[in-house]
């Protein structure tokens, strides 16, 4: 399998704070790869520069075959990125359903006139693309909540909605932040499930942030560990959970 | 409780999102355009005059402040700027452009085209700033256009007052008077110029809202970096947002100037009616079409009523100044009053008791 | 798969796919015409027999016929299906029942959504097991308890007017008063509030299972949903007697159809014969002498509707020695709007004692209302105010019975019943003996006199409960 | 080039630029504290200095006018935190904007209602004879006797006046408790609470302090445009300096006044002609604010948002 992302050498400052310090990994096809690592060790961050919301001092991320230092938001998005959010950034003033259908923006190729006057292509659009978002709400059971603003949605919810949001972009790598934080057992099993159907079952590639080590453990190829921006370990969930310096980053000791 | 719902089901994804999926609501809105058509034009000419084609002319207006600052989020105080824009891009389109060529209802919206590219020009800074600092670029349009039109005597064909009459003539639209045998100067033609135009446009913005474009607008006002993030150009969206809501703003100004008052007159477009048009957003509810609609009535007709209860009450005791002291206390009041019980406006009010009716006698 | 389920045989099973791929194939008409009348058209699974049964075509084609004739159903109707398709019933009246008659068969698309779907869809059909009618019930109760005051009372006088005028309706001599009363109090709260339920179209409201109580019955007759009790089990491809349209009485269950025959036997339980039968697939038989059982209780009446009284095996002997179907006097505990179920224990005993479900979402806006608070079911279940409403609502209950069958003591059980540990059915019918199993500390509390019990429940946690006196 | 004329035209600038930052620094307060935009504070100033004015007018001397109208103005604030913001707390910022806008066309009522509409004069020179020096000189433009410049007095009285405010202000935040309060709740509201700060009565002090210097600022710009409506436009004068400023800073507030101020005045003299006609200053300050702007969208002093996602 190849790489279809490979992030080498990146250095991400703020001021004169160091967020990310030179770290390296690849992400091959159609794996899923955690990033952990104890809080304020540059996960965030580090998927942040992957799709473009922060500009790296030093280093490339090379995503699907092209390398670049820096890469548009709206460009990643354009080449297969999709991603969520760890403090939920649904959009609250919307329902459900809009939310979900405007991940299919980039599907929509009529006019705004042709829109505002509701002829010819934007009807068509809105029917197809309609017609992906309700696979994807059926594939995610919020069929009930269809036309509910977000904002009055349990977090649980709202986290499945994110999902749904990214999913029906149709993307070929997915970047999912603490998809599982804040949520009971039975809502982290139900999210365990869809993104392990979202990984088998179509084949796109996830990079996901998560603290909870048992479903870390459970659902992934591939562990890369930070600590204090820094990469510490990386490799199968077996070998990174025998590795010493992660030991010793999860059980704290003494920098 | 007037709402029967069983058996409204929709068979497509089309008829999902149709504007009135109730079947009761298709009928208030038939009945409502049947009225609108056939009744409203024979009422009297003071009605037309003074209560209904300048509601019309603001509530425009207010549609058009609600695409940019309701949908996209992008506060503006130059929406008074905007209109000026349309309504001397309308007299010197009519003026200028030989009348074989052009006719009132064109020149509208070939100045609300001029009005939107303005919008797009002061609209240019919103890709960097945010927030209230962007108040500052409207400002600079509001008082600039005013600025440019006031110093420029050749858009006011060189007429030293200030106010230019508009020609009977410009009301000829290639000569449908004569043909159907009205007089278009008349408010009851213009009335229905006007509403045609503004119902129209009001269809234009609900579709918008309902699709793509209106998608992407809110995401804009929501979570602007989570709308990159999916691929939406946001610098794209939100000049897009100024040109729409400055077009609608343009034709709005042509609308007051033509239809409503019959000159073009500086004195009307200063900031004051800039924030007029914001109350009537707020009032109505941000984000909601029919909201600026009722929010437009609302702002519009409070102090003519308002005055005339004052006079029914008090026969004349006070003076104006008094009842509009009076009635801007009662006014300011009234708006802290409605945004602290509902936030939403009269748009989330209607919301609310519509749901309460539809789930009558239930409470929820 | 063969090993769990013998019977099957794996080459009727396909994946989704390659049965449309089937679909398209020409051989498939073929196929369609070499099934003949008698083959095996679908399993029925019966709950309480834990048995299923095969149905061919023709019986259950036959069988729905006669329901399509007997009301009259067209294509202009429409039904949604929301039970389990092995439900046997469901199964008749649903599916083959839409064949047959070509009205419309609409599927709600997910479990929360189905009151949505309900509403939207509108059916002119409803066909449900009695306890949706009386979840229909205790949603109106648990919503009007939560309304502002004024609406409340309102809602209360309404109903009022609302009982007596169908009262005297059914009577005869309504006067015409009373009419524009009626009408009014329809129009102005009942017309909406079935329209909320998506209750306004229906024609027909068949119940499956056992009989509404009367007041509930009449409730719906009044609202005008017209109730129609009928009764039928697997092995009778779902059904032997529907009531006719326009049935008022709440006991029976209606006569048998046509090419039914009905007997009660010496132990006055129900058995019937029918040209549309089904056989057990594990070839257990409860035919005897060419009838079959149907393991009813039953009476037939004057006028030839048949009398459902309870399940045989559920019947309960006092110590008196007087015998009695259990199932009626829990019917009448349950109709109120606060108890979900109510289970009557009473065998070898003095007296009856009853164990009662209260209904959460009910109760809980019974509680808001009455500045009650409580964390959890657990604790609201065991507050003295809803020992309270229950109590009152057991007098009111043991007004109507005989002096020995009257309810002496009860339990508020701290949970509802539980349906994959199969304490209830799929159609929410208490199956008894694996509650007794479940909760066999509250039983034999009951039944050694105990005024309180420590239930070690099948959680691992362990509960008091007090036994009350009435 | 003129020099002196040139230096004349910058100190008339700064001077001018004085009196905006004196009605920004009220913005400022408010915004910093509590994230509110307030609209009102134009009509603060016309309801302050008219409260004032019909006072004197009605032959109360000038210091017992001056503490009675500071008073209410106190009362005002306070009651405005009680009955406007409180109430508002939690809501939308530009919900907050609009109540403030509210506040403002009820003020521009409430003050013309219990006084009158018409126009006020109001000279300072009648009040301030105490004693000390000839006051009526100090209000007369004077050459300033070393330099030989043409420097209207009053308005170095006005640039004393706004800088010992600002002193004041100054040593209210750094050095009393409610100020040390007060700077807490702008760096973190949530913070705030959670140590213990009351937030209502911060809000409470602000909304107060907030009127006293719209009195202030009411009364010097009163003494140059009289009182009257037209004080309602001060706050669109200020507008584009707090936006330069950055809406969090008060040193923002007072730099950007000052640039506004000289930049307005430069405008007006070598870009008017370009522009081929006058008035200019109606659209310049916002046109200099919005370039700044920019190029620093958060502003001379305000804080770059890093946003978190």
């Amino acid at each position: 399998m190849t790489d279809i992302l490979k992030v080498e050498n990146v250095t991400l400052q703020f001021g004169g704070v160091k967020a990310i310090t030179d770290i390296s990994f690849n992400v091959k096809e159609g794996e899923i790869c955690a990033v952990i690592g104890p809080n304020g060790a540059g996960k965030s961050s580090m998927l942040n520069v992957i799709n473009g919301v922060y500009l790296p001092q030093i280093g490339t991320v090379t995503y699907d075959g092209v390398a670049r230092r820096s890469i548009n938001p709206r460009d990643a998005a354009i080449a297969g990125m999709a991603r969520t959010f760890q403090n939920i950034a649904l959009f609250q003033g919307m329902t459900v359903l809009e939310n979900i259908m405007t991940g299919r923006n980039l599907f929509m190729k009529s006019t705004w006139l042709e829109q505002g006057l509701n002829i010819g292509r934007a009807r068509e659009e809105e029917k197809i693309n309609r017609l992906a978002v309700e696979k994807v709400i059926k594939f995610l059971q919020i069929e009930s909540i269809r036309k509910t603003p977000v904002a009055k949605l349990p977090y649980g919810l709202q986290k499945r909605v994110e999902l749904g949001r990214a999913l029906v972009a149709e993307p070929k790598i997915l970047l999912l932040d603490e998809p599982m934080a804040g949520m009971n057992l039975e809502e982290k099993a139900d999210m365990s499930c869809f993104i392990l159907e979202i990984n088998k079952e179509q084949g796109i590639t996830t990079v996901m942030i998560e603290h909870d080590m048992g479903v870390v453990m459970d659902i992934s190829d591939h562990v890369v560990v930070l600590d204090y921006g820094k990469k510490i370990g990386d490799g199968s969930p077996k070998e990174v959970m025998a590795n010493q310096d992660v030991i010793d980053a999860y059980l704290g000791v003494s920098h | 409780m007037i709402y029967r719902e069983t058996g409204n089901f929709v068979t497509n994804y089309l008829k999902d999102r149709e504007i009135f999926p109730l079947k009761f609501d298709k009928i208030i809105v038939i009945l409502g355009l049947l009225i609108l058509y056939l009744y409203v034009p024979t009422m009297s000419e003071y009605a037309l005059s003074a209560h209904i084609v300048p509601i019309l002319a603001v509530g425009l207006a207010t549609v058009g402040l609600n695409i940019l600052t309701g949908l996209t989020g992008q506060l503006s105080l130059g929406t008074a700027g905007f209109m000026c824009v349309g309504a001397f891009g309308t007299y010197n389109l009519m003026l200028r452009v030989p009348e074989n060529f052009m006719s009132l209802p064109v020149a509208l919206l070939i100045s609300g085209i001029f009005a939107g590219l303005v919008g797009v020009i002061f609209g240019l800074p919103a890709i960097r700033i945010k927030g209230f600092y962007l108040l500052v670029s409207t400002l600079a349009a509001q008082y600039f256009v005013w600025w440019f039109f006031n110093s420029y005597a050749w858009f006011l064909n060189y007429e030293s007052s200030g106010v230019v009459a508009i020609a009977p003539k410009m009301y000829d639209y290639w000569g449908l008077g004569n043909l159907l045998g009205v007089d278009m100067q008349g408010y009851p033609s213009r009335y229905l110029l006007a509403l045609t135009i503004c119902l129209g446009l009001t269809y234009f913005a609900k579709n918008l809202l309902r699709s793509n474009t209106g998608r992407n607008f809110m995401s804009v006002r929501d979570r602007d970096i989570a709308a990159s993030v999916m691929g939406i150009s946001v610098p794209r969206t939100k000049l897009l947002a100024f040109f729409v809501s400055c077009f609608y703003c343009g034709v709005a100004g042509g609308i007051y100037s033509f239809l409503y008052i019959g000159n073009v007159d500086l004195m009307i477009y200063e900031i004051d009616r800039s924030f007029t048009i914001l109350f009537m957003l707020i009032i109505g509810g941000l984000g909601s079409i029919s909201g600026s609609w009722l929010g437009a009535i609302f702002v519009y007709e409070f102090p003519i009523v308002f005055t005339w209860i004052g006079d029914y009450l008090f026969q004349g005791a006070f003076n104006t100044a008094v009842v509009e002291n009076v009635s801007n206390m009662v006014y300011g009041v009234f708006i802290i009053a409605l945004l602290i019980r509902e936030p939403g406006g009269f748009a989330a009010l209607w919301g609310t008791t519509k749901q309460k009716l539809r789930m009558w006698p239930y409470p929820h | 798969m063969e090993e769990e389920c013998p019977h099957t045989k794996m080459t009727f099973l396909f994946s989704y796919d390659v049965l449309l791929e089937k679909a398209n194939d020409s051989s498939i008409e073929s196929e369609i015409n070499a099934v003949g009348d008698n083959d095996i058209a679908f399993y029925m699974f019966d709950e309480h027999e834990d048995d299923l049964y095969k149905v061919s075509h023709a019986a259950i084609i036959n069988n729905s016929s006669k329901i399509v004739t007997l009301n009259t159903l067209t294509e202009k109707d429409s039904i949604v299906s929301y039970l389990p398709l092995a439900i046997p019933t469901n199964l008749l009246f649903t599916f083959v029942m839409s064949l047959n008659s070509g009205m419309s068969l609409n599927l709600p698309e997910s479990n929360q959504t189905i009151e949505k779907d309900l509403q939207e869809i509108g059916p002119t059909i409803l066909y449900a097991p009695s306890f949706v009618f009386k979840h229909i019930i205790s949603s109106i109760s648990y919503r009007i308890e939560s309304a502002s005051q004024n609406n409340y009372n309102r809602y209360m006088s309404h109903y009022k007017i609302l009982m007596e005028t169908y009262e005297k309706e059914i009577s005869g001599n309504i006067s015409i008063i009373d009419k524009i009363k009626k009408l009014w109090v329809m129009l102005t709260t009942f017309a909406p509030a079935k329209n909320v339920f998506g209750l306004t179209k229906i024609k027909h409201a068949f119940v499956s299972d056992g009989v509404l109580s009367k007041v509930n019955f009449d409730f719906f007759h009044a609202i005008g949903v017209e109730i129609q009790h009928s009764f039928g089990q697997a092995s009778s491809c779902g059904c032997i007697s529907v009531q006719p349209d326009h049935s008022v009485s709440s006991e029976n269950v209606g006569s048998a159809m046509s090419g039914t025959e009905i007997k009660i036997n010496d132990n006055s339980e129900v058995c019937f014969k029918s040209d549309c039968i089904a056989e057990s697939i594990s070839g257990a038989s409860n035919v005897e002498d060419g009838w079959i059982n149907s393991g009813y209780k039953g009476s037939v009446d004057d006028s030839g509707n048949i009398v459902i009284r309870g399940r045989s095996k559920d019947l309960i002997t006092l110590k008196s020695g007087k015998q009695f179907s259990p199932e009626s006097i829990e019917n009448l505990i349950a109709c109120s709007p606060f108890v979900k179920s109510a289970i009557i224990v009473g065998n070898k005993q003095d007296f009856n004692s009853v164990v009662v479900v209260i209904d959460p979402n009910s109760v809980n806006s019974w509680a808001d209302r009455k500045n009650i608070r409580y964390t959890g079911y657990t604790e609201l279940a065991s507050k003295d105010e809803v020992r309270d409403l229950i109590k009152e609502h057991l007098n009111c209950v043991n007004e109507t019975l005989d002096s020995d069958l009257k309810v002496k003591r009860f339990v508020v059980l701290h949970r509802t019943l539980i349906m994959s540990e199969g304490e209830v059915s799929k159609t929410m019918e208490v199956m008894r003996s694996n509650l007794e199993r479940n909760l066999k500390d509250v039983f034999a509390a009951i039944q050694a006199n105990n005024d309180n019990c420590t239930v070690n429940d099948i959680d691992q946690l362990s509960y008091d409960l007090n036994i009350n006196k009435i | 080039m003129d020099w002196v004329y040139l230096i004349e035209v910058l100190v008339g600038g700064l001077m001018s630029g004085v009196m905006y930052s004196l009605v920004a620094i009220g913005f400022v307060l408010i915004y910093k504290s509590s994230g509110i935009f307030n609209f009102a504070q134009g009509t603060m100033l016309l309801f302050a200095s008219l409260t004032f004015v019909k006072m004197t007018e009605n032959g109360i001397d000038f210091w017992t006018a001056l503490f009675i109208a500071a008073g209410i103005m106190v009362i005002f604030g306070v009651a405005t935190e009680r009955y406007v913001i409180r109430p508002l707390a939690n809501q939308d910022l530009l919900a907050l904007f609009m109540a403030t806008v509210g506040l403002a066309t009820f003020q521009e009522g409430f003050s013309q209602f219990i006084w009158d509409s018409d126009v006020h004069g109001l000279q300072m020179s009648k009040f301030l004879d105490i004693g000390l020096l000839d006051p009526a000189p100090i209000f007369m433009s004077d050459h300033i006797p070393w330099l030989d410049i043409l420097i209207p007095k009053f308005d170095i009285f006005a640039s004393l006046v706004a800088g010992s405010l600002i002193v004041v202000l100054a040593f209210f935040f750094q050095k009393t408790k409610t100020g040390l309060s007060l700077r807490a709740v702008s760096d973190d509201h949530m913070a705030a609470m959670a140590v213990g700060i009351p937030l209502q009565t911060v809000w409470a002090v602000v909304w107060a302090v907030t009127g006293v210097i719209a009195l202030v600022a009411g009364l010097l710009w009163a003494e140059r445009v009289s009182v009257s409506f037209t004080l309602i436009e001060a706050v669109m004068k200020a507008l584009p300096v707090i936006l330069i400023g950055g809406l969090t800073s008060i040193p923002g507030a007072i730099v950007g006044g000052l640039v506004i101020g000289v930049g307005e005045k430069l405008g007006e003299i070598y870009l008017a002609d370009v522009f081929g006609g006058q008035g200019i200053e109606l659209w310049f300050a916002y046109f200099m604010a919005l370039i700044f702007l920019v190029f620093r969208p958060q502003g001379m002093f305000g804080e770059k948002l890093i946003e978190r996602v």
